[in-house]
């Protein structure tokens, strides 16, 4: 039975220990802060300027000078400090940051993701993921394990143009965890009564077991 | 040397002109120099090159030029969310040049500093590395980034006082203390101004040196793109 | 995650190594982490690599580590005022490696940002040249230099909370908030440490993320190199 | 007659414009200061993290934080900044500051210039002169037309090791003030009574008149 996507963002949190300092990406990823364990100090970095992200805001008390990096309305905590944009990719790409959870389009089994951009279609931008997946210690891939079109996402080469190039460490998908550890897709956990063969199916990367 | 001006089009007078190659503060519609930007769509100005984080929505930020047409160019990391941004280039009315968005803050920081190159991983092995050095330090790719200036920065403080102090508020930071530094001429439109001694010195955030001009700004839209709010009781 | 130890000596313990690259805070002897200096001499480590804009002097600041021939290498801008310095330099006992201060501070931060290399005009054409990649950009003569980074960063802050946040003070800053983001472990001193809440999140000028430790120094010093006033009528 | 160190300084203030950032190096040029014009707004910037530098300390108040780059003890403004050693040296080498005044053992007539070591004497270092002159907008050199030994400091080509490389716009001497345009030495000022074939006898460059 594959995890719903709470449950994914339930396992993704588990990778989140104590004392670590997280960016989560937008969309999926922000839903995993929900899930941190409250006895677990974990900080929260926003690319836009701003470490220690407080929780959604209660209506009314929104301020349009404290956003976080998909544009929404956030607070503050004790510890919050505000900095530059260069200060604040300084930290990332400076390697200060333990551990980042993105979204993607397609991950390879050499680590190599792509989350930006399809050829044709009109592009957003790579916003701050590329500086991220360059910079931050551990970098881990939350998103299901199929496209919308049925095609696999997780391949033994990327199709789509590069956000960064060897820098997943691990996936988490609907049908389990899985590291990336010397250009090779290791099965590290499944979802419950996943089989190997299912995800394999579900995959044109080689998964090893 | 007075750098206080009345209004935002005074400011602008003698420092805009067509073809110039423009940076405006923001990450999102947080932190932008919004009468600044009214003052530009008004002088009519055109053909400008626009270095920001974001190129704002439909009918604010960056997006009023976009809608009378003044920019040819922008240099940013995202422009998703904007109709008229996507209209324009997908007709071939203006051109892109997407940078990572630490390279983009980074390159502006450089070219403040006098730095005019640097080596960055960020990209390094995808589409933003063609056309530009490779090279590796200790076993790891880099690619060489050259620094960014413009002819005008506008940008946007909290406070700010008569020798050109700023300080910014919470996130409203971002890229705006970078620009400052990157314009030949720099605007900052600021929502309080005050006397100099009126600012800890320990806490200004971009010095005077980097302030030609400064304004005190009003009527504040800042509109907010996502609210989210949680119940009081979550 | 407690960042807060008791003493000096506490927060030293398996983070200092013989052959250790340091970094050590402070512009002469103003904002120089003292207590750790203290410690890091009684510690006994040698052969240390010292990166700091200067040597202290004789019975202070990095002069205390001189004196017991803990240091081996210096890389600095400026060493002068230091008898035990010239001595050891003379004798060959102790390597040295200038750099010019605006190239040594951005070196340090670029090894805090995870830039390997940069550009720069300083010293393109002298000495500080030789050895190093020269290369034009629009005409002008640029050097590449290296980032550096530290083991251990030792720095003075005036204030600090239980998560690492720092504010300085004055022109104790100086490279204080660079070689905070270049340690692989920074040790952060503080003249006063409060509960977070304490330090206004705008003002902050070293985020939490870079500070392993944190110690309340106590009896400082601050002795002044040139004492230099003026009659109150002047 | 050549000008006492007094009128020196005062000669190299007139340099000083308002509204002009500056910053004087160690020595003599700190001195310069004390001759700026009272209705000129004249901004200091000590290199070790300062803008608007005021007066020493009365006797007494003086603070141990507070120190300008040749660690004398100094005072600040109501304009005053602080920033780290990084920020002011982007502000030094990103041309923010119009004018800088140092000391120098040689000055070459192409502008290169000689200030921080003698081979085989116990160097110093150079601090942050390199930066200075690499960056700041115009160098003023404010220095004895001849050194202690007899030797012309005003050379054709500096014998010394450089701390820039056509780098100065301006010198200053007790002899008067001299221009460097396309790598040549004019004569832009005398000290009174002072012929150009005096300054020309003390001086190994080339002097235009």
């Amino acid at each position: 039975m594959v995890w719903s996507r709470d449950e994914m963002c339930a396992r993704a949190a588990k990778e989140l220990k104590d004392g670590y300092y997280v960016n989560l990406g937008i969309g999926m990823p922000t839903l995993v802060a929900n899930h941190i364990p409250k006895d677990a100090n974990v900080i929260l970095q926003s690319e836009n300027g701003m470490l220690g992200m407080g929780p959604f805001p209660i209506e009314g008390e929104e301020d349009p000078d404290l956003i976080n990096a998909g544009k929404q309305t956030i607070t503050a905590l004790p510890m919050t400090s505000y900095f530059s944009s260069a200060d604040s990719f300084g930290m990332i790409r400076g390697g200060h940051i333990d551990l980042s959870i993105l979204g993607a389009m397609q991950v390879a089994q050499n680590g190599d993701l792509a989350n930006w951009m399809i050829p044709g279609k009109m592009i957003k931008g790579m916003g701050g993921a590329m500086d991220l997946v360059a910079g931050v210690k551990k970098v881990v891939i939350l998103m299901e394990h199929v496209a919308k079109d049925g095609s696999a996402k997780l391949v033994s080469n990327c199709t789509l143009p590069l956000t960064g190039a060897k820098v997943v460490d691990m996936v988490i998908s609907e049908y389990g965890v899985f590291e990336i550890v010397d250009e090779c897709v290791k099965v590290s956990e499944l979802a419950p009564e996943i089989s190997i063969e299912e995800v394999r199916d579900k995959s044109q990367a080689e998964i090893l077991s | 040397m007075n750098k206080i001006y009345s209004n935002s089009k005074e400011a602008l007078e003698g420092v805009a002109f067509d073809g110039m190659v423009l940076m405006c503060g923001g990450f999102g519609l947080c932190g932008i120099p919004e009468r600044m930007i009214d003052a530009l769509k008004e002088s009519k100005i055109k053909n400008i090159t626009a270095i920001s984080n974001n190129a704002g929505i439909d009918g604010e930020g960056l997006g009023l030029l976009l809608e009378t047409k003044q920019i040819s160019k922008m240099i940013s990391s995202y422009v998703g969310e904007n109709k008229i941004f996507a209209e324009q280039y997908l007709n071939g009315e203006i051109e892109l040049e997407f940078n990572p968005q630490g390279t983009l803050a980074e390159r502006i920081r450089a070219g403040g500093a006098g730095i005019p190159a640097f080596y960055t991983p960020t990209g390094a092995g995808t589409k933003i590395a063609e056309g530009k050095e490779a090279r590796q330090f200790e076993g790891r790719e880099y690619i060489m980034e050259k620094s960014l200036r413009a002819d005008l920065s506008l940008i946007k403080a909290w406070k700010g006082d008569s020798e050109g102090n700023l300080i910014y508020k919470k996130t409203a930071r971002n890229f705006n203390p970078l620009m400052a530094t990157a314009g030949k001429i720099t605007i900052a439109e600021v929502e309080h101004l005050v006397e100099p001694g009126k600012l800890d010195a320990d806490q200004i955030h971009t010095s005077g040196i980097f302030v030609q001009r400064i304004i005190k700004g009003s009527h504040y839209n800042k509109r907010i793109e996502n609210l989210t709010t949680r119940k009081a009781n979550d």
